[in-house]
């Protein structure tokens, strides 16, 4: 894992793999006009077919990062790169059609007077055809299992349906880069299910990289190659799932809770004393571990 | 989000809002009322006197306290522009065959058009005049609290007026903030508002009809919260306006006595 | 520009008066109106307030035509809000315009009555010629444009009778002049009166209980 | 637990106890102006100091159950007794004294232009002098722990603080009931947890009933005395939160999910092959059992 420590003599963040990075965020900062600070001085990247969660306490900058990476906001200092384009060389007119966003409020993403309109929107300024925009807008809403909806009104729309239009509308313009703000919220298990199912197939099956900020710990460590922690507006840590919920002073720093599981698993280790290197991070690891140490008998070390 | 992002030359309330919330100068901390008392003496003044001397010396006095007082100086000047557009757009017209000595002349299918000395005159006098006012109103938004503004509001106005302004300002926030979010939604979806009228003029206006539907029907939430706390329509601001200090006083009275100067003086000067 | 905000400075003292004066008088007779009982005032004011804000909004954006054109929607807030509640709303947003130099203080009278009268013709038409059209986007639209070209004949008229102070022009000169502002302003009218209708018929569809019959 | 089932020939749902009967929600329906039907023969009670949570799918009528409880929403069919006061039969006046209802969204719920005149709106309404309400408002404020925000302007407060700040626009008006729609939707780990405690002391040191409509199953397993699940306008079965928690079926009847604790339990036992009386909700519980389990030995019946 890395801690991030800004190096203030050092004006940019290193490459990790030039070769395989799709979008590296190089210290950059945005002040919004009000004064408030969005993001400060972040270093962030993102590499091809990989799953990256932001995850930090309310207002540390993650919905201003992801609103950055389409170049809906620009950063006041630093760069971004996106696939090798420049924001600051000013290389951004079509950074739309690389990296899609879904708004943390879904009421914001959508705008057009039906559903089909709206789908329909991204496709035609891709420079389809009217007729092929539909037929892509169409697959695009079986995919995420609304296809029903084409003729409906986006604001009597229930909640979690508005959510899974917007997201129909960037899979529609099949972009490289989906950046997902806070996807499940306001969701119920099955729909908040349908979309996870929906992120992992988005790298699985379209080989696109994706990008969610969410306060659901759970699922970022179901998910996730690898986390970001995010705190006043700067990555404070990075790593994989397992290294940065298992750092229980970390995720406090941070201003987190350690997720249910692991809270349940360290928990049970302390309890019948038991030292152990095993790191469920999902239900059926923990469920399996614990199967194991109670066959095992009691408080010996496992694994 | 702001009116900043559409349009560079309207006044951002956001920008307005943090300036008058931060309170730093002694301008700021001077009374509301006093500022809103000068505000109506110096209206009166550009109305009375058009002694280009006088309004220069206004206006340079308005702007120094602009600057002193740290506003922004350039958004102020991208501000200026519906302002001057009006005046312009006005005068600019009346002032062509004013009387005075001919600076410039043309004639246009039988029309002579004469600009004279007394015609630019004209024209920068109504310009100045307006740049004052619009100034010292800035002046005035971005040195005081919006707590004070409202209970001002809440004193001066009648019921229903104060409801509809105080109402007005939140739902204010609420639609632009919604605008500025659909902007958004378009520019991320490779959607340029002139491009996309363009390609699906016939889309826009459904949005736009539908941006007005949706403020709509959030003011109508907004109703119902109130409604759900007792609103009976009637709702003040309470947060208590800073009266004004002795040289507060003293300024006002100053300038009290340069209207009534000015009064006294104008019907001479062929004015009022 | 579909409106010329008249700004400080331009009328004398006791024209500035005058019109401030009539204009106080048709808002005391507004507010005697909504006071008097038996009238949902709550809701109303939420109307009134969001029209309000809705149009202080409209007005901010930029249509990129003609180098920039500016819309005031105040036919719609005649068609929407009524003349009652119209007047209010109608000072409010003067006074906010006001706030941020789109008009001088003096002049608010002044701006208010022209668009009051902008208000009273649209919602007189919108409503009048009910049985006659009944197609939604072409009655807005036309209630529109007469709102507009009233508030234009307003404007030249209170130009007129005040004078501009410093011009000494004959009236007839005068004339000329502001003859050549409408003809502009009756040109952005067209657009303003089109996206109205456009507007107007989609709320229709929609949410027609906005376009209630039934306001005062 | 009671599993309703709606007799059509009976146009009126039972009272339970109606001397602690606090609502009552006599078989009423909802139908929006667009046709959608909001709630639909919905019968529903709070007694005093009980804490219910309503669980369901999105666009069951969660919401749309809890803006009936002061008025805001009236029945097209059926009545709404609150305290003894029915709505059909116009005593509806002073609903809003009784019941305080949290919205969805909390941004539709602040209009006024600070913090402080936002809160103090309701006690005003009350009938207390300035004074006194600025008092209320400062007690309500302390006790959501957003004291330091009364001069703030609604506009430029974080989600996570207008939350906060309607709750205590609420609390200061000491309604005898509560509701809260999603009250921690979109929060982090750590203001959940805060709101949550609240909800507790609300119950404890205020004697005010709570009803909670959620998403967050954990949340409603921790904290519920009373669950109602909810599905297409109705409340389907309620229970306590062990009895409808651990009836698989009747969970996925309802269109919904167990929650995970649940889940690990039981999945746990049938991992180790044990049949267990025990029923654990919160995750202290599960870790208690599991320990106990693991003493055990191993695949034992247990309690
Ligand atoms: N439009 C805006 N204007 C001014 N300040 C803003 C704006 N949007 C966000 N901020 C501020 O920028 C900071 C970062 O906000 P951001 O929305 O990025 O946080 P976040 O991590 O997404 O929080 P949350 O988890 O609550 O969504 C916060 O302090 C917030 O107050
Ligand atoms: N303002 C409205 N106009 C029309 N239909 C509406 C409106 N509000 C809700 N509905 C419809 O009423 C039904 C119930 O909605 P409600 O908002 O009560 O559901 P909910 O249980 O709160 O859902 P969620 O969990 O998504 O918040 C849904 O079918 C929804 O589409
Ligand atoms: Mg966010
Ligand atoms: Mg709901």
């Amino acid at each position: 894992m890395t801690i991030m420590r800004h190096d203030p003599n050092h004006q940019h963040c290193n490459h990790v793999d030039p070769g395989r990075e799709l979008i590296h965020v190089d210290c950059a900062s945005h002040i919004y006009p009000d004064g408030s600070v969005g993001i400060h001085e972040m270093c962030f990247h993102v590499m091809k077919d990989e799953i990256v969660a932001l995850c930090g306490p309310n207002g540390s900058g993650k919905s201003t990062l992801i609103e950055h990476l389409n170049g809906l906001l620009l950063p006041s200092e630093g760069d971004i790169v996106i696939n090798g384009r420049s924001i600051a060389r000013g290389e951004r007119a079509d950074l739309w059609k690389e990296v899609g966003v879904v708004f943390q409020r879904s009421e914001d993403q959508l705008f057009a007077p039906t559903v089909l309109d709206d789908v329909m929107f991204g496709p035609l300024n891709l420079g389809l055809s009217p007729e092929e925009a539909k037929a892509e807008a169409m697959k695009a809403l079986e995919a995420v299992g609304a296809a029903d909806l084409v003729h409906k009104l986006p604001n009597y729309l229930s909640g979690g349906q508005k959510r899974l239009v917007s997201i129909a509308g960037i899979l529609a313009m099949k972009p490289r880069i989906i950046a997902l703000d806070e996807p499940t919220s306001d969701l119920d298990p099955v729909h908040s299910a349908m979309i996870e199912r929906l992120i992992i197939e988005f790298k699985r099956r379209f080989g696109i990289s994706v990008v969610i900020a969410t306060h659901d710990l759970e699922l970022a460590a179901r998910i996730a190659d690898r986390v970001c922690l995010v705190r006043n507006g700067a990555i404070y840590a990075e790593g994989s799932p397992r290294e940065v919920f298992y750092d229980t002073a970390l995720i406090e720093e941070a201003g987190l809770k350690l997720p249910d599981t692991v809270m349940t698993w360290l928990e049970y280790c302390r309890g019948i004393g038991m030292v152990s290197n095993e790191q469920p991070l999902t239900r059926t690891e923990l469920v399996t571990l614990l199967e194991k140490s109670a066959g095992n008998g009691n408080g010996k070390s496992l694994g | 989000m702001s009116a900043a992002m559409i349009s560079e030359h309207i006044p951002d309330i956001d920008l307005i809002t943090t300036y008058g919330e931060r309170q730093d100068s002694a301008v700021s901390r001077a009374s509301p009322w006093t500022k809103f008392i000068l505000l109506i003496l110096i209206v009166m003044m550009i109305t009375l006197t058009s002694n280009l001397v006088i309004l220069i010396a206004m206006y340079a006095a308005i702007l120094i306290a602009c600057f002193m007082t740290g506003l922004p100086m350039r958004k102020i000047l991208a501000w200026y522009a519906m302002p001057v557009v009006f005046v312009l757009s006005l005068v600019g017209i009346m002032a062509w065959n004013q009387p005075g000595v001919p600076v410039l002349s043309f004639t246009i299918g039988g029309f002579v058009l004469t600009l004279t000395d007394l015609g630019i005159l004209l024209v920068i006098t109504l310009l100045i005049k307006a740049l004052i006012s619009v100034t010292f109103s800035l002046f005035f938004l971005m040195t005081t609290k919006y707590a004070h503004f409202s209970a001002m509001i809440s004193r001066i106005f009648p019921s229903p007026l104060d409801q509809i302004f105080l109402l007005a300002y939140r739902f204010l926030f609420l639609t632009l903030a919604m605008a500025a979010s659909i902007l958004k939604a378009v520019r991320s979806r490779g959607g340029g508002l002139v491009r996309s009228i363009r390609v699906q003029g016939g889309l826009f206006a459904g949005v736009f009809g539908l941006v007005f539907i949706r403020s709509f029907e959030q003011a109508e939430r907004v109703q119902k919260a109130m409604t759900s706390r007792g609103y009976n329509g009637t709702f003040a601001a309470h947060t208590a306006i800073p009266k004004p200090r002795i040289a507060e006083y003293g300024l006002l009275c100053i300038s009290g006595l340069a209207v009534i100067m000015m009064m006294w003086l104008v019907p001479h000067a062929g004015g009022w | 520009m579909a409106h010329i905000h008249l700004e400080d400075g331009s009328f004398t003292l006791v024209w500035v008066l005058i019109w401030w004066i009539i204009a106080l008088a048709c808002i005391g007779a507004a507010l005697w109106f909504l006071r008097s009982p038996g009238r949902n005032n709550q809701k109303l004011i939420t109307i009134a307030a969001f029209i309000t804000a809705a149009a202080f909004a409209v007005f901010q954006i930029n249509i990129p035509l003609f180098g920039g054109v500016h819309l005031n929607l105040t036919p719609l807030i005649g068609i929407l809000a009524g003349p009652v509640l119209g007047t209010l709303v109608v000072l409010v947003i003067n006074i906010l315009s006001a706030a941020i130099g789109h008009g001088g203080w003096g002049l608010v009278g002044a701006n208010v009555l022209v668009n009051l009268s902008e208000v009273i013709v649209a919602y007189i038409i919108f409503r009048g010629i009910r049985r006659l059209i009944p197609d939604l986007f072409s009655r807005a639209g036309i209630a529109t444009f007469a709102g507009l070209f009233c508030g234009n004949l307003m404007m030249v008229a209170i130009i007129l009778i005040s004078g501009i102070q410093g011009v000494t022009q004959s009236s007839s000169q005068i004339l000329a002049g502001l003859t050549l502002i409408m003809a502009v302003n009756m040109g952005v009218a067209v657009i303003e009166a089109l996206i109205t209708g456009l507007v107007v018929r989609y709320i229709g569809k929609i949410r027609p209980d906005i376009l209630g019959e039934n306001h005062p």
